[in-house]
């Protein structure tokens, strides 16, 4: 008996998830890849600094800390990034940045996945008209370029950090869809989805606790690649100066007049707000790329003994 | 036909169930239909194992899944105890589901992967609410697990973890909770090794004799099907040419793609090499547009003119072994 | 008999994975005669299909032949050099493969395929032929194995062919060099089995017309029955027994030999009385001390669980490893 | 000033107003410039189009080779370089890296026209090269998968059996086959191409359409953006037709029908 109740528990708690990931061959595989590690020391090293940005910034985003020109001071002293063209500190606004850039890469794959994944779901699992209508147009969301598309809905409606992610998720939801769409397709047609039907299941319980666990971990490596791609999107519309405003320290928008300043020599007003974003991005990725050959078994060892 | 044998459990009547494909990029619109099931009959009695043999894509595995409502009949009924499924609604259906089962040839993939074993178990009592407390759950899942021989600390393991032998029988436990009349058995062992697949026939067997249930054994072996079966069906692109009692099928076998199919099975004796038997030339004809009049006729050593025009019908010869061929007269 | 054709002695190819060694093949000892149809049955895992590639220095990635000598009319194959050893495949060693549906390009032709080791071997390598007249032996190669319609089939894609076909064109495409030894591997398990009685029977035939020594791999008793002279008997990365066909029928030794054999549905056996073992698969990274298959043996001592039977001559020309016969 | 503009009328009208003017060549004037809005695309598409496809082809270049390597040298440091460098290309982003590479080209070195701008070919090889270099990366991680993909099929196998040239398998077999992916995604993803021209015009003083998208989106000169966002589809509807009938060509179950 006592072993049913442990493997009662067991089936329903956080921890069994967890078990089961430790037991399987993608973990095994997951542990053993330097990407992942990699990936993962960077994330955590991108996620600390934006929870304690207070605590490392030693100065105010808006501070401006010279009083006579040049403004724009090379790093040393004081300021180890060096000051911009308004005499603020480029280390605390990097730092700071990368709260923004977090949020919007967040709040980005959060929006288009609630878009994304049910509708997928209706269209893989009933199929007919619902999902000829999702399809169409996820055909037209990803074949259209994001950035022009995002450009443009910003030129109409303004810019601003809501109207950013808004113009964003436009085109980015259709990735979602689509993945959640082959998976349902794929995993409907399994035995074992047919045979919750031959014991009775309900529709509800089949998409529940048989369709959606199983077409989970495409999705996880789905919003951890589209994550960085989000930032960077972001971030060139930044620089555009077509998402969130001066004073505001987004990285891309803090390159915006770096263009013209390094033709003056001040190089270091652009060179640091761009390496911060190759590290949040590149620490994705490698997770992301870890993730994806982890959860695709095809790539996984050997083909057969 | 005796009606000493016992009643009737499930009846198909001129079932058939077609299949729309499109044709393809440049024939959009064009579509076409594949004849899977067309025009199906036959009855299964209480407590009968019901073999179906035939080859890829003759429609064996749509007859199973129609004769359990996980296909719709694109015409014709099935009967279940009496009842029309074929005319129930979805929820009517869904509650019928506990008087029937179906085991797949794949155990792995029959088996949610994201699922306990214990699990796995648990739903169908909990779906059909067959236990009245938690004490009564455990008990019959235990009880479940002794019947096919699977030690309890399985329970807590996930499908990958087991072997394929008892994956199939977790899949075969599932539905033993149901206690149903009526299981289809879809290739169950095609996908075993021999040693496995000779116990999981040997479970299948003990539990037949023991809970008497139906089944329809589905394969395209037809040694596994002689062995098991008490009645049995050839199915040649659709339609049933051949159904008699086991013995009567080898020794009197009619229909010519029957004998074909018999002279093609290699015989585990090696003093019995088919080196003298006559080998079927041709392949099985697509289902999309299956040859006009006998569907055997392009590959029948026997083919007549009339073969060619007109579909033959499926008669009694007698002593309830049908054939579905001119060669032979109905005893009637 | 006569000199064997290829001669496997004390062949060894390992899995180097992350979790261990996998012993896919541990000291294989095997001869194929001339002419000969010999068989290698055992169940899923158990080492039959690496041993095949092995003979053509083709195993998978990730396994590498760690001992062993495999001797083609005398050569040791394993001491050639690559380049050398490609210019043995397709021309004195072919292999057939399981599934027909992957194993054509679907990108090229059938008959560019079967041209192509024609063009590379008869015409660039060996100067036996001129250019012109490659189209001339696809179609003879098309005709050998049977296909109807040869001119028409030329220049079909796979996609355009059915399973049958298809695995009549891989035969043909591997038959061009007139092998001496075709490795055929699980060659009609994925067929019909009317299919499959068409395909044994051309394989057969291929042996008398062209004199080709045959070894085949497969799982399925029934299909060794119809097909080869002699049989060997595979079990966890070694062989357990080895004799001709019709005492490996009629007095079988090992006790896994017996054990498979009653296990197979026949007409007048039992329901619900077939014989079986308890269904362990071997793991090839642990293997049990002693004997292999003394878990699972009804008929285990003492002795098997500490000592490892070796292979010996039980009765003239049939060989067994099992300390029953010692 | 207002009824000259047709700013009056409902937003709605206006929208039909100009959809029939588009059917007919019209795409309005910008209220800027008082220019027909036809007449900056004609000037700039050209422009455009030269800096993608010099910037495709800088990344298949670069991309099919990395890819193809690394999918032959799997699990060594090849490989891993590769990939690495691949993931690399991903990660910066374009706008940066542009410029960085005037500072370090134009400023520091003085090799080239560090103010960008459109003339000879010198002015175009920085931002072709970081238009590309995004792209390369794609391509290359495209390729590899591809390739491993085909190189552990059954067919690729059956070559080497039949006794064929490593060369062979792998450029004319194995190459053949992960050719149908690798073309498809890549006119597929060509838009993105055109996404990227509009940072990098913007970086290099470029005076193409993306440039004079963003010069509108400042302006709020609706009609210029609203017509160049429509160029932007009809090439994205090419895109699309030039994968689909590369897959055509490439695929002979497509090209061929699936008769059996």
């Amino acid at each position: 008996m006592s072993v049913v109740e442990k493997g009662r528990k067991v089936g329903l708690s956080i921890s069994g998830y967890f078990r089961k990931l430790a037991r399987s061959p993608a973990w095994t595989y997951l542990k053993r890849d330097e990407r992942a590690w990699i990936g993962f020391a960077l994330v955590i090293l991108v996620v600390g600094t934006a929870i304690f940005a207070d605590f490392i910034a030693p100065y105010g985003i808006n501070d401006r800390l010279i009083e006579e020109a040049p403004f724009a001071r090379p790093p040393g002293g004081a300021f180890i990034l060096g000051t911009d063209s308004q005499g603020r500190d480029v280390f605390s606004r990097v730092i700071q940045g990368t709260r923004i850039a977090l949020e919007i890469g967040l709040l980005l794959v959060a929006l288009e996945a609630v878009i994304g994944v049910p509708l997928g779901l209706m269209a893989g699992y009933y199929g007919g008209k619902v999902d000829e209508l999702v399809m169409r147009a996820v055909d037209v969301a990803l074949s259209f370029p994001g950035l022009v598309l995002a450009a443009a809905f910003i030129g109409f409606f303004g810019s601003g950090l809501n109207n950013l992610i808004i113009a964003l998720s436009l085109t980015g939801w259709a990735a979602f869809a689509r993945i959640t769409r082959a998976q349902a397709l794929t995993i409907k047609e399994q035995p074992y989805v047919e045979s919750a039907r031959a014991i009775g299941e309900k529709d509800r319980t089949i998409i529940s606790k048989y369709i959606l666990p199983n077409g989970i971990s495409p999705l996880i490596v789905i919003a951890t690649m589209t994550l960085p791609a989000a930032i960077l999107l972001a971030s060139a519309l930044n620089f555009m100066g077509l998402g969130v405003q001066e004073p505001t320290p987004a990285w891309g928008a803090m390159l915006t007049g770096a263009r013209s300043e390094v033709l003056d020599g001040i190089w270091w007003t652009a060179l640091f707000p761009g390496v911060a974003i190759i590290i949040t991005v590149l620490g994705f990725n490698f997770l992301g790329d870890a993730l994806r050959d982890a959860l695709d078994p095809r790539l996984r060892e050997y083909k057969y003994v | 036909m005796g009606k000493a044998e016992g009643q009737v459990l499930v009846k198909a009547e001129n079932l058939k169930r077609y299949f729309r494909v499109e044709a393809g990029l440049f024939s959009r619109g064009k579509a076409r239909w594949v004849h899977a099931v067309d025009g199906v009959n036959l009855h299964i009695r209480k407590k009968e194992i019901f073999g179906l043999v035939g080859e890829s894509g003759c429609g064996k595995t749509t007859v199973g899944k129609l004769f359990l409502g996980l296909e719709r009949p694109t015409s014709g009924s099935v009967y279940f105890d009496g009842v029309d499924i074929s005319k129930l609604s979805r929820e009517e259906l869904r509650k019928l589901r506990r008087e029937m089962g179906i085991v797949y040839q794949h155990p792995q993939s029959s088996l949610n992967p994201r699922m306990l074993i214990e699990e796995t178990l648990r739903r169908p009592i909990e779906i059909h609410k067959l236990a009245k407390n938690e004490q009564e759950k455990k008990r019959m899942i235990l009880d479940v697990l002794d019947e096919v021989g699977i030690e309890r600390y399985l329970l807590e393991r996930y499908p990958h973890e087991l072997s394929g032998g008892q994956q199939q029988r977790i899949a075969i436990a599932r539905i033993l909770l149901l206690n149903p009349k009526f299981i289809v058995l879809d290739e169950p062992t095609s996908a075993l090794d021999v040693l496995v697949q000779a116990h999981v026939l040997n479970i299948l067997s003990n539990l037949h004799e023991k809970f008497g249930f139906s089944y329809l054994f589905i394969s395209h072996d037809l040694d596994v099907v002689e062995h098991i079966s008490d009645r049995m069906a050839v199915m040649y692109v659709g339609k049933i040419v051949e159904l008699a009692r086991k013995k009567d099928l080898r020794r009197r076998a009619m229909h010519p793609y029957t004998r074909s199919l018999l002279a093609a099975v290699p015989i585990p004796d090696p003093r019995k090499k088919m080196k003298k038997r006559e080998i079927l030339r041709g392949e099985v004809p697509s289902a999309i547009s299956p040859p006009r009049g006998c569907r055997f006729h392009p590959r029948c050593p026997h083919a007549m003119d009339i073969c060619r025009k007109k579909e033959p019908k499926f008669k009694d010869v007698g002593g309830g072994h049908y054939v579905a061929c001119y060669l032979f007269k109905s005893s009637r | 008999m006569s000199e064997p054709i290829l001669r496997i002695r004390g062949l060894k190819t390992y899995f180097f994975m992350e979790r261990g060694t996998v012993k896919a093949v541990d000291g294989v000892d095997l001869d194929v005669g001339k002419k000969q149809i010999l068989g290698l049955v055992g169940e899923t895992g158990c080492g039959k299909s690496v041993t095949a590639h092995s003979v053509l220095k083709l195993v998978p990635y990730g396994g590498t032949i760690v001992a062993g000598k495999i001797l083609f009319e005398g050569r040791d194959l394993l001491k050639l050099s690559n380049e050398e050893m490609r210019k043995v495949r397709g021309t004195e060693i072919s292999m057939i493969f399981q599934d027909p549906e992957t194993s054509l390009d679907p990108v090229f032709t059938l008959g560019y395929q079967i041209g192509e080791p024609i063009e590379l071997h008869q015409v660039i390598e060996q100067h036996l032929i001129s250019p012109k007249e490659v189209p001339k032996k696809v179609l003879e190669a098309l005709q050998t194995v049977g296909i109807p319609d040869p001119k028409a089939r030329v220049d079909s894609y796979p996609h355009q062919l059915s399973g049958g076909m298809k695995q009549r064109g891989m035969i043909a495409m591997m038959i061009t060099g007139t092998p001496k030894l075709l490795v055929a591997d699980e060659p009609t398990t994925a067929l019909d089995v009317t299919i499959q009685a068409q395909i044994l029977d051309l394989m057969r035939k291929l042996r008398q017309k062209l004199g080709t020594s045959i070894f085949l791999i497969t799982h399925d008793l029934a299909v060794v029955a119809e097909m080869c002279d002699r049989v060997a008997v595979m079990y966890a990365g070694q062989l357990i027994e080895e004799t001709d066909i019709i005492p490996l029928f009629e007095q079988p030794l090992h006790p896994y030999t017996q054990v498979l054999i009653n296990a197979i549905p026949k007409p007048g056996a039992k329901r619900g009385k077939l014989a079986t073992i308890p269904p362990l698969i071997p793991n090839l990274m642990r293997l049990p001390r002693g004997c292999r298959f003394h878990p699972r043996c009804p008929k285990a001592t003492d002795k098997c669980k500490r000592v490892k039977p070796q292979m010996i001559e039980a009765e003239r020309g049939h060989l067994v490893r099992c300390h029953l016969y010692s | 000033m207002r009824n000259a503009l047709g700013l009056d009328r409902p937003p709605h009208v206006r929208y039909f107003e100009w959809l029939g003017g588009v059917f007919q060549g019209d795409l309005g004037r910008s209220w800027i410039t008082n220019r027909p809005v036809s007449a900056t695309i004609l000037e700039r598409l050209p422009r455009t189009i030269e800096l993608c496809l010099a910037g495709f082809l800088f990344s298949v270049a670069i991309g099919l080779p990395l890819g193809i390597v690394a999918a032959l040298k799997r699990k060594t440091k090849t490989d891993y370089t590769a990939m690495g460098i691949a993931l690399f290309g991903v990660s910066i982003p374009n706008f940066w890296l542009g410029i960085m590479l005037i500072f370090i080209f134009g400023v520091w070195l003085g090799w080239g026209p560090a103010t960008g701008g459109y003339g000879g070919p010198e002015y175009l090889i920085l931002p072709a090269l970081v238009l590309g270099t995004a792209l390369s990366g794609t391509t290359s991680r495209l390729t590899r998968s591809a390739m491993l993909d085909v190189l552990s099929q059954d067919y690729i196998r059956a070559a080497r059996a039949k006794g064929l040239r490593e060369r062979t398998v792998v450029y004319t077999h194995a190459l053949k086959n992960a050719a149908i992916p690798i073309a498809t995604l890549l006119f597929m993803r060509l838009p993105w191409i055109f996404g990227g021209a509009i940072v990098i015009e913007m970086v290099f003083d470029w005076p193409g359409m993306g440039l004079a998208m963003i010069n509108a989106i400042h302006t709020s000169d609706f009609l210029v953006i609203q017509g160049i966002a429509l160029m932007f589809v009809v090439l994205v509807i090419i895109a699309n037709m030039l994968a689909d009938i590369s897959y055509a060509y490439l695929n002979p179950r497509i090209r061929y029908g699936m008769r059996r």
